[in-house]
C-alpha cells in the first residue's frame, strides 16, 4: 500500500502541488484524473523520485520513505511507465526489456514468459530498435519493461495517449489481469474517461495542484464524474 | 481587415516526425487569440517557427502591412520586426536588477556600437518607471531580479515584452504557476494589451481561456482542428474527442 | 716479429696497393667466366652480386654464356635479370638494348631504376647552334632555365665573360680610392648601387679595372645562344625506350606510393584512434571534457616503463604492462570522477578548467618522479623491422602491432557495449539518464565506471604510443588537442565517430605530408585549418548522433 | 566619464588609486629614479605582470562577462609581441649592420644593408633573404599598426567563422585551442619567416637608445604598462557598467532570450572577440620588449589555459578579479620558480618549490573551481556582504535540459 500525506512539490519558485493526501492499495487500480496542467504527472514524478517533493510524507506498506533517488525507489518496488513512454530508442526491444534486470538478483535475469503472453507482439520484434516501433508497440514495451521489475506499485502516466483503439483495449486487459493478480497497487493517470472509468476502483480528481475530490468510483454517478473531470 | 501575421501551409518534421503539418493561421493587427491543443499538438513548435528558432520545411510566413517574409530572418531580426515572445518558464536575467532587465528590453538601437555609447535618457528612465508601475514592480527596480518571487518574475517578463513595443505578442502559458489573483491580473492585462496589438496566447487552462473571451484556435497533430469562439470549439465533436476527454 | 719497431716511415710513403678501376675490371673480367660456372651456387651468387655492384661491358659475354648452363633456377633468373641490365647498357647492338629495356616492363625495383637512370642522364649544354648528339630537349630561357643559371653556363663554357660580383666591385672601388675620391666622386656618395656602377664604368673606361659584362652584354650573350639538355647516351632509340620504361615505372611507383601512403595513414589513424577513443567515451558519452586525458596516456606509458624495470623480458613485460596500465589509469579515472567531476556535471566549461588543473599537477608530478629526460619503453625484438612488400611499400611491425591493438580495442569495446550488462546500462544512461534511473540503474555508478573505462583505455593507448615514441612527462599533452579534434570531427557520442575522425585526420595528415614532404609541421597547421573549416560545414561531426552531450 | 560613474562604481576609483600608488612606489624603489631597492630585472617582472593583467582583463571581458571561454587569446598576445618584435629586431640589427659596414671602406648601399640585416637575422635558419612579411619591419608606425591589425583581422575572420555556425561552449574552447596550436606549429617552421623555434630575441634593446641603460628602459616600460592597464581598466569598466555590459552578461546567462529581445548575439560575440584580441595584442606589444625574447612556445595552447586559470582564481565577471588573479598567480609563480625559496625537508627527501609549485597551482585551481567559483575577489563580496540571489541550486545559465520544460508542462 502506498500512501502520501500533505505532499507538495515546487519547480523552482512555483508551487505545483499543494498538499496531496493519497492512498493506493494492492489489487486495486487507483485512477488520477483531471485536465492538463493540474499536476498529475508531477505527482507521479514525486512518487517515482524523478523530481524530489518539497514537503509531505510518503509511506509504502507502512514504512515511511525518505527523499530518495529514482533508482532507490525502483529498488523498493516502484516502477513507472512515464508519459511519452520513454523507451530507449537506440536499444533493441530485448535490451529495453533487459534494462529492468537492474533491480533483480542475477539468477533471475531472464525475461519471464508472462510478458510475451501479455504482449505477444514484442516476441516478434525482439531484435528491432525501440525507436523503430510504432507508438502502440512502444507503449506495450514500456509496460512490459515495468512489469519485469516485479513492482509492488506500478505507475502509468496516460498509457492511452496517441494509441490506436485495439492496443488501448489490450492494455485494458493487461491492467485487469494485473489487478486480478492482486500483488501490486496500480496508479493510473488517465484523461481517456471511458477507459479510466471502466478500470478504476478508486478515483482522485486533481484541480490546480490539489485533490478536488476522491472516492470509490462506484460511489459516483458516471455523468457527474465526467462533468467534473472534463472542464 | 488585413492580417498582421499570415502563416500559410507550413510543415516541419523532426527525424521523420511531423510536428507541424500544413498549418495555416492568420491574426489581425489588434486581436487576442488563444491557441489550445493537447500535448504534442505543435503549439510550441508553431511559436518556434514564427520567431525564427525553427525553420519550416515548406510554407510561407509574412508579417506586417508590407507582408515581409519572415523566412530566413534570424531570431534577432524577427524580434526587431516587432514580434515578442514570452516563454513558459520566466526567463529574466536573474543576475541583473529589474531596471537593467527593463532597459535591456526597451526599444532602442540594438547594434553593439550603438549599445556601447547608449546612455539612458530621462525619458527612458521614466518609461521604465511606468512599465514597472504597470506590473506592480515600481518599488523593486533596484532589486536583483533573481530575488523576485516566481509571479513577479512572470510580471517582469511581461513588462520586458511591453518595453520591446512589439506589434505581435506570443505568450506561452502565462498562467502556469500563478496564484488565482495573479491569473486575474494577467487576464485583464492581456485583454487590454490586445486593444493595441495582436496577442497570441497558448494555454492549457480552460478557465483561463474562457476568461480571455476571445477567438480560439485548436491545434491537433500539427494542424488546425477548429477555430471560433470557445463555446463553438468546445461543442465541436472532433475537439471533444481529441482534447476534452475523449468521451 | 720481435716487437721492435720495424722502422720509421712517413705516412705518405706508406700507400696501400690500391688497384685502380681499370685494373680491377681486367681482373674481374678474367675471373668472371670461372666463378659464374663455379660448381658452388653460393660462389656463383656472390659473383653475380659483385657484377651487379660494379657492372662492366666485359662481363656481358661470359654472363650470357653461363645462363644456359645454369642448373639452379633462382640463380638462373638472377642471371637473366642481370644480363638485361648489362645488355641495356653495354650491348653494341641498339636493337638488343631496346629489347632488353622493353623486357623490364614496369618493374619498380630500385635496381631497375638504377640501371635505367644512366641511360636517361643528361647534361646541360650552351651553344650558339644546336649541338650534335642526342638532344633531350631545348630549354627555353626564363621558363626551363633561369637567366642567372643560363649565364653561369655560358661563363663555364667560356662563351661569355664572368659578371662582376658586388664584392669584387667593392674591392675594386676601394682599391682605387684616392684622396677620399674615386675617379672624382667622393667616397661618401658611393652609398647606392647606381653610383657605384657609374664609377666602376668610369674606372673600366680608364682601364684601371678589368672589364666586366654589363647587363646589356649579358642579355645579348644569352640571346645569341641556345641551351640544350643532351643525353649522355648517343643512341636515340635507346633513350626513347628508356624514357618510356621509366614513365611506366613511375606510374607504377605512384600507385605503390599511394598504397604506402594508405598504410602510413592507416597506422597513424590507429594511433589517433587509440588516443581518442577514451576521450570519445568521456567526452562523447558523458559530456565531460577531460583535459587530463593526455596525462592518463602518459601514466600508461610510464607504467610500461616501470614494468620493464622489474621484468626484463620485453614480451612478457608488455603483456603485463597493458592490463596494468589499464588498471592504474582506471583507478585514477575513477578517483578523479568521484572527487572532482561528479560535482561538475552539466558545467562543461568548469570541468574543462578543473581537469586542466589536474592535468598540470599530474604532469609536474610525473616530471618530478621520472625526470625530464625521455625514458625508453622497448618493444620486444620480434616487433623490430618492417614488413616489406617491395622497394616502395613497407610498414614497420610496430605500427602493425598498434594497428592490431586498435582493432582489438575497437572489437572489445564493441563487445563490452553491445554484449555485456555494463554496456547495456551505459547505453541506457546515455540515452535517457532519468528513465534509466527509474529502471533501477544507478547513473552515478555507471558514470563512474564509464569514466574509469575511458581513462583505462587512455592508459593502454599510452603503452602503445610509448612503444614507438619517446616517453616523457609531456607526451600526453602532445596528443590532447589532436584527440579532441578527432572526437569533434568524427562526431561526438559514439565509437564510430572516433574511428571516422581518426581515419580522416590520419589520412589527411599523411596526404598533406605527401604533398609537402619537407614539412610535417606545416602539414599539421594545414590540417587544423582544414578542421576548423570542416566544422563550419558539419558542426556536429561526420557521424552526428543525438545524445546527452550533443545538446551543448 | 562623469563623476557619477565613479560614484556608482567606487571599485574603479580604488583600482586606479591603487595602481597609481603602486606605480609611484615602484618608481621610487627603482634604480633609475629612486633608491634602487628593486633590481632592474624585478622591475621588468612587475612591468610584465602589469601587461599580463591587461590581457587578463580582456579574458575576463569575454569569458567572465560574456561567457565565451576562448582558449586562444594568448595567441593574439604573442602575435602582437611577434609583430613589434620584428621592428625591434630589424631596427636594432640595422644599427649594428650599418655600424659594421661603416668600416668597410665604402659607405653602405641600401642593398648591402638589407642584405646584412637579412643574413644577420636569418642566418640561424639558413637563409639570407628577408621574407615578404618583414616588408614593413623598417618602420615603427607601420609595424605598430600591423601589431594590432593582424591579430584583430585574425580574430575577426576566425570569430566570424566560429560564431556564424553557432559554435558555442566547449566546442568553441576546443576550436580556439586548435587555432592557437595551428599558429604555434606554423611558427615553429623554419620557413615561416619568423626564425622558427629560435623566435625573436634581443627585444629589450631599443633601437636608437643604445646608450640608455636598461634601468631606465625598464621603468619606462613599467610606466607604459601601468598606463595601458589603467586606461584599459577605465575603458572596460565604463563599457561593462552600461547597457553594453548588461547585454553581454545577458548573453552569458541566456543567449536565446537575448536573441528574442532583438539583439544580434553573434555580432556581439564577434565584436567582443575582436576587441579582446586587440587588447591582448596591445598587452603583447608591451610585454615582449620587457621579456626580451619571444618564440613559438609562447603560443602553446597551455598559455591560453593559464590565462583562464588566472581569471578564474581572481574571480570571473569582475574586472578587478582578473587583475588580482593575474598579478597574484604570476607573481607567486615567479617567487616559487625563482629557486630562492628554501626547500622543505621531508624526511629523507627535500621538497623543492621549483618542482612542486605547478602541482600546488593545479591543486589550488581544482579547489577554486570546486569550492570557490568566485575566486579571490569573492572575499570582497563577503566584506561588502553581497549575497548572490538564491536560485535553489538552479544554474545561472540557460535551462539545462528540456526535461525541466516538460516537467513544467505537466
Amino acid at each position: 500500500m502506498l500512501e502520501t500525506s500533505g505532499l507538495t512539490l515546487h519547480y523552482g519558485g512555483s508551487q505545483i502541488l499543494h498538499g496531496i493526501d493519497f492512498v493506493a492499495k494492492p489489487g486495486e487500480i487507483t485512477c488520477i484524473m483531471g485536465p492538463n496542467g493540474v499536476g498529475k504527472t508531477s505527482f507521479l514524478k514525486a512518487l517515482a523520485g524523478t523530481h524530489p517533493r518539497s514537503g509531505g510524507s510518503v509511506t509504502m506498506n507502512g514504512a515511511a520513505l525518505p527523499l530518495c533517488r529514482p533508482q532507490d525507489m525502483a529498488r523498493r518496488g516502484l516502477s513507472s511507465v512515464p508519459q511519452g513512454r520513454m523507451i530507449f530508442p537506440l536499444l533493441t526491444v530485448r535490451e529495453n526489456l533487459e534494462t529492468a534486470f537492474a533491480v533483480l538478483p542475477k539468477a533471475e535475469h531472464q525475461i519471464p514468459d508472462e510478458v510475451f503472453t501479455l504482449f505477444p507482439i514484442l516476441k516478434d520484434f525482439l531484435s528491432r530498435r525501440g525507436g523503430d516501433l510504432s507508438g502502440g508497440q512502444q507503449q506495450q514495451l514500456a509496460i512490459a519493461r515495468a512489469l519485469i521489475m516485479r513492482p509492488k506499485v506500478l505507475l502509468l502516466d496516460e498509457p492511452t495517449e496517441g494509441i490506436q483503439p485495439s492496443v488501448i483495449q489490450q492494455i485494458g486487459h493487461v491492467l485487469e489481469y494485473l489487478k486480478a493478480k492482486g500483488d501490486m497497487a496500480i496508479i493510473l493517470v488517465e484523461q481517456y474517461f471511458e477507459f479510466a472509468y471502466g478500470l478504476a476502483d478508486q478515483v482522485y480528481v486533481f484541480r490546480r495542484g490539489a485533490v478536488s475530490f476522491s472516492g470509490k468510483v462506484s460511489s459516483f454517478d458516471k455523468a457527474v464524474l465526467r462533468a467534473a473531470v472534463s472542464v | 481587415m488585413s492580417a498582421l501575421l499570415e502563416v500559410s501551409g507550413i510543415s516541419v518534421s523532426f527525424d521523420g516526425f511531423r510536428a507541424i503539418n500544413n498549418l495555416s493561421f492568420s491574426i489581425g493587427p489588434a486581436e487576442l487569440r488563444a491557441i489550445i491543443g493537447p500535448n504534442g499538438a505543435g503549439k510550441t513548435t508553431f511559436m518556434d517557427i514564427v520567431t525564427g528558432k525553427t525553420r519550416p520545411d515548406q510554407g510561407t510566413i509574412t508579417f506586417g502591412e508590407r507582408a515581409v517574409s519572415l523566412l530566413g530572418m534570424s531570431e534577432a531580426r524577427i524580434a526587431r520586426e516587432g514580434i515578442g515572445r514570452k516563454f513558459q518558464r520566466p526567463t529574466v536575467f536573474e543576475d541583473q536588477s529589474v531596471q537593467d532587465n527593463l532597459l535591456l528590453a526597451l526599444k532602442a538601437a540594438r547594434s553593439p556600437w550603438c549599445v556601447l555609447i547608449w546612455k539612458p535618457k530621462a525619458s527612458d528612465l521614466a518609461r521604465v518607471q511606468v512599465l514597472a508601475h504597470e506590473v506592480g514592480l515600481a518599488d523593486q527596480l533596484q532589486r536583483k531580479s533573481g530575488e523576485l518571487s516566481h509571479g513577479q518574475k512572470q510580471w517582469l517578463e511581461i513588462a520586458m515584452l511591453l518595453a520591446q513595443e512589439p506589434r505581435l505578442l506570443l505568450v506561452d502559458e502565462p498562467a502556469a504557476g500563478m496564484t488565482p489573483s495573479e491569473r486575474e491580473q494577467t487576464t485583464s492585462l492581456l485583454v487590454s494589451l490586445a486593444k493595441t496589438r495582436a496577442v497570441v496566447v497558448v494555454e492549457h487552462d480552460m478557465d483561463f481561456v474562457r476568461r480571455l473571451n476571445c477567438r480560439v484556435t485548436v491545434l491537433h497533430e500539427g494542424a488546425v482542428l477548429a477555430e471560433g469562439s470557445l463555446d463553438h470549439v468546445t461543442r465541436d465533436q472532433q475537439v471533444i474527442s481529441v482534447y476534452l476527454g475523449r468521451g | 716479429m720481435d716487437g721492435r719497431a720495424a722502422g720509421q716511415a712517413a705516412k705518405v710513403d706508406l700507400t696501400a696497393l690500391n688497384p685502380n678501376a681499370g685494373v680491377r675490371g681486367v681482373i674481374a673480367a678474367a675471373l668472371v667466366p670461372f666463378t659464374l660456372s663455379n660448381p658452388d651456387p653460393a660462389r656463383r651468387a656472390e659473383a653475380l652480386t659483385s657484377i651487379a655492384r660494379d657492372p662492366t661491358a666485359e662481363t656481358l659475354a661470359p654472363l650470357r654464356a653461363s645462363i644456359n648452363r645454369e642448373p639452379d633456377p633462382a640463380i638462373k633468373a638472377q642471371k637473366t635479370r642481370l644480363e638485361r641490365f648489362l645488355t641495356l647498357r653495354f650491348d653494341p647492338d641498339p636493337a638488343a638494348r631496346v629489347a632488353a629495356i622493353d623486357a623490364l616492363g614496369a618493374d619498380t625495383a630500385l635496381d631497375v631504376r638504377a640501371a635505367l637512370n644512366p641511360l636517361i642522364a643528361t647534361t646541360l649544354v650552351a651553344a650558339a647552334s644546336p649541338p650534335d648528339g642526342n638532344i633531350a630537349r631545348t630549354l627555353r630561357l626564363g621558363r626551363d632555365i633561369g637567366e642567372t643559371a643560363a649565364y653561369e653556363l655560358l661563363v663555364s663554357a667560356q662563351l661569355a665573360p664572368a659578371r662582376l660580383t658586388l664584392e669584387d666591385q667593392r674591392v675594386a672601388l676601394i682599391a682605387n680610392i684616392a684622396d677620399g675620391k674615386v675617379v672624382g666622386v667622393p667616397v661618401a656618395d658611393l652609398n647606392s648601387q647606381a653610383a657605384r656602377d657609374l664609377v666602376y664604368t668610369a674606372l673600366e673606361e680608364a682601364g684601371k679595372v678589368p672589364t666586366a659584362a654589363t647587363d646589356d652584354e649579358a642579355r645579348a650573350a644569352l640571346a645569341s645562344h641556345g641551351f640544350y639538355e643532351v643525353f649522355l647516351e648517343p643512341d636515340v632509340t635507346v633513350t626513347a625506350a628508356a624514357h618510356a620504361a621509366m614513365d611506366r615505372i613511375q606510374a607504377n611507383v605512384a600507385v605503390m606510393q599511394a598504397a604506402d601512403l594508405g598504410l602510413d595513414a592507416l597506422s597513424l589513424a590507429a594511433i589517433y584512434f587509440l588516443a581518442a577513443i577514451g576521450l570519445a567515451i568521456t567526452f562523447g558519452v558523458m559530456g565531460v571534457i577531460n583535459m587530463a586525458h593526455g596525462e592518463f596516456i602518459t601514466i600508461g606509458a610510464y607504467t610500461g616503463f616501470v614494468v620493464q624495470l622489474f621484468v626484463p623480458d620485453y614480451t612478457l613485460s608488455i603483456l603485463i604492462a597493458l592490463p596494468l596500465a589499464f588498471a592504474v589509469t582506471f583507478a585514477a579515472g575513477v578517483a578523479m570522477e568521484r572527487l572532482v567531476i561528479r560535482h561538475l556535471y552539466k558545467r562543461p566549461l568548469e570541468t574543462l578548467l578543473a581537469t586542466f588543473g589536474i592535468s598540470i599537477a599530474l604532469q609536474q608530478i610525473l616530471k618530478n618522479v621520472f625526470g625530464t629526460q625521455a625514458r625508453p619503453l622497448t618493444a620486444p625484438g620480434w616487433l623490430d623491422g618492417a614488413l616489406t612488400f617491395n622497394d616502395v611499400v613497407s610498414i614497420s611491425y610496430i605500427r602493425i602491432a598498434i594497428f592490431v591493438l586498435a582493432l582489438l580495442f575497437l572489437c572489445s569495446f564493441l563487445y563490452l557495449m553491445k554484449r555485456t550488462r555494463l554496456g547495456l546500462e551505459v547505453r541506457a544512461v546515455t540515452q535517457n539518464p532519468a528513465m534509466a534511473a527509474s529502471m533501477g540503474i544507478n547513473p552515478d555508478r555507471i558514470n563512474m565506471l564509464t569514466f574509469g573505462l575511458g581513462s583505462g583505455i587512455a592508459g593502454v593507448a599510452g603503452v602503445a604510443i610509448g612503444l614507438y615514441a619517446k616517453v616523457t612527462s609531456e607526451m600526453g599533452a602532445d596528443y590532447i588537442v589532436q584527440s579532441f579534434m578527432t572526437v569533434v570531427v568524427g562526431g561526438v557520442g559514439n565509437v564510430w565517430g572516433a574511428l571516422a575522425g581518426a581515419s580522416m585526420i590520419g589520412g589527411l595528415q599523411k596526404l598533406i605530408e605527401f604533398l609537402n614532404p619537407a614539412n610535417t609541421l606545416a602539414a599539421q597547421t594545414y590540417m587544423i585549418l582544414f578542421i576548423i573549416l570542416f566544422i563550419q560545414v558539419r558542426p556536429r561531426g561526420i557521424i552526428a548522433l543525438r545524445g546527452r552531450a550533443a545538446g551543448d | 566619464m562623469s563623476r557619477s560613474f565613479f560614484a556608482k562604481h567606487p571599485s574603479v576609483l580604488i583600482f586606479i588609486a591603487v595602481l597609481a600608488i603602486f606605480t609611484i612606489m615602484v618608481t621610487l624603489a627603482s634604480d633609475a629614479y629612486g633608491f634602487g631597492w628593486l633590481s632592474t630585472s624585478y622591475i621588468k617582472t612587475l612591468g610584465k605582470t602589469l601587461s599580463l593583467c591587461l590581457v587578463a582583463l580582456a579574458m575576463d571581458l569575454i569569458w567572465g562577462y560574456a561567457g565565451i571561454l576562448t582558449l586562444g587569446h594568448m595567441a593574439f598576445f604573442a602575435l602582437g609581441g611577434y609583430l613589434i618584435g620584428m621592428w625591434l629586431m630589424y631596427a636594432r640589427t640595422e644599427e649594428i649592420v650599418v655600424q659594421a659596414l661603416a668600416h668597410g671602406g665604402l659607405p653602405a648601399t641600401p642593398e648591402e644593408i638589407s642584405q646584412g640585416i637579412a643574413s644577420q637575422i636569418f642566418g640561424v635558419v639558413g637563409t639570407s633573404d628577408l621574407p615578404a612579411i618583414w616588408s614593413f619591419a623598417y618602420s615603427l608606425p607601420l609595424q605598430l599598426a600591423l601589431a594590432l591589425a593582424v591579430p584583430g583581422l585574425l580574430a575577426l575572420v576566425f570569430g566570424w567563422l566560429a560564431f556564424r555556425s553557432r559554435v558555442t561552449g566547449v566546442y568553441l574552447s576546443i576550436l580556439t585551442q586548435a587555432m592557437t596550436l595551428a599558429l604555434a606549429l606554423y611558427l615553429y617552421q623554419n620557413d615561416s619567416g619568423l626564425r622558427g623555434n629560435n623566435g625573436l630575441s634581443g627585444l629589450q634593446n631599443l633601437p636608437g637608445l643604445t646608450e640608455t641603460s636598461q634601468d631606465l628602459v625598464s621603468i619606462w616600460f613599467f610606466w607604459a604598462s601601468a598606463l595601458a592597464l589603467g586606461l584599459g581598466y577605465l575603458t572596460l569598466a565604463w563599457a561593462v557598467s552600461g547597457k553594453f555590459g548588461s547585454v553581454i552578461r545577458a548573453i552569458r546567462d541566456d543567449e536565446a532570450r537575448v536573441r528574442f529581445l532583438g539583439y544580434p548575439v553573434e555580432l556581439y560575440k564577434l565584436f567582443l572577440f575582436t576587441l579582446t584580441a586587440l587588447i591582448a595584442a596591445l598587452a603583447g606589444v608591451l610585454y615582449y620588449p620587457q621579456a626580451g625574447i619571444i618564440n613559438p612556445a609562447e603560443l602553446a595552447p597551455i598559455a591560453s589555459i593559464y590565462l583562464a586559470v588566472w581569471v578564474a582564481i581572481g574571480g570571473r565577471g569582475r574586472l578587478y578579479g582578473a587583475v588580482i588573479g593575474a598579478a597574484f598567480v604570476s607573481l607567486l609563480s615567479s617567487v616559487f620558480t625563482s629557486g630562492r625559496l628554501p626547500n622543505i625537508p621531508l624526511g629523507p627527501v627535500w621538497l623543492s618549490w621549483v618542482d612542486w609549485w605547478l602541482v600546488l597551482l593545479g591543486a589550488a585551481f581544482v579547489a577554486v573551481t570546486l569550492f570557490a567559483p568566485k575566486g579571490i575577489s569573492g572575499v570582497f563580496d563577503r566584506y561588502q556582504r553581497i549575497a548572490p540571489p538564491d536560485r535553489k541550486g538552479a544554474p545561472l545559465g540557460p535551462a539545462d535540459g528540456s526535461l525541466q520544460k516538460q516537467e513544467a508542462q505537466a
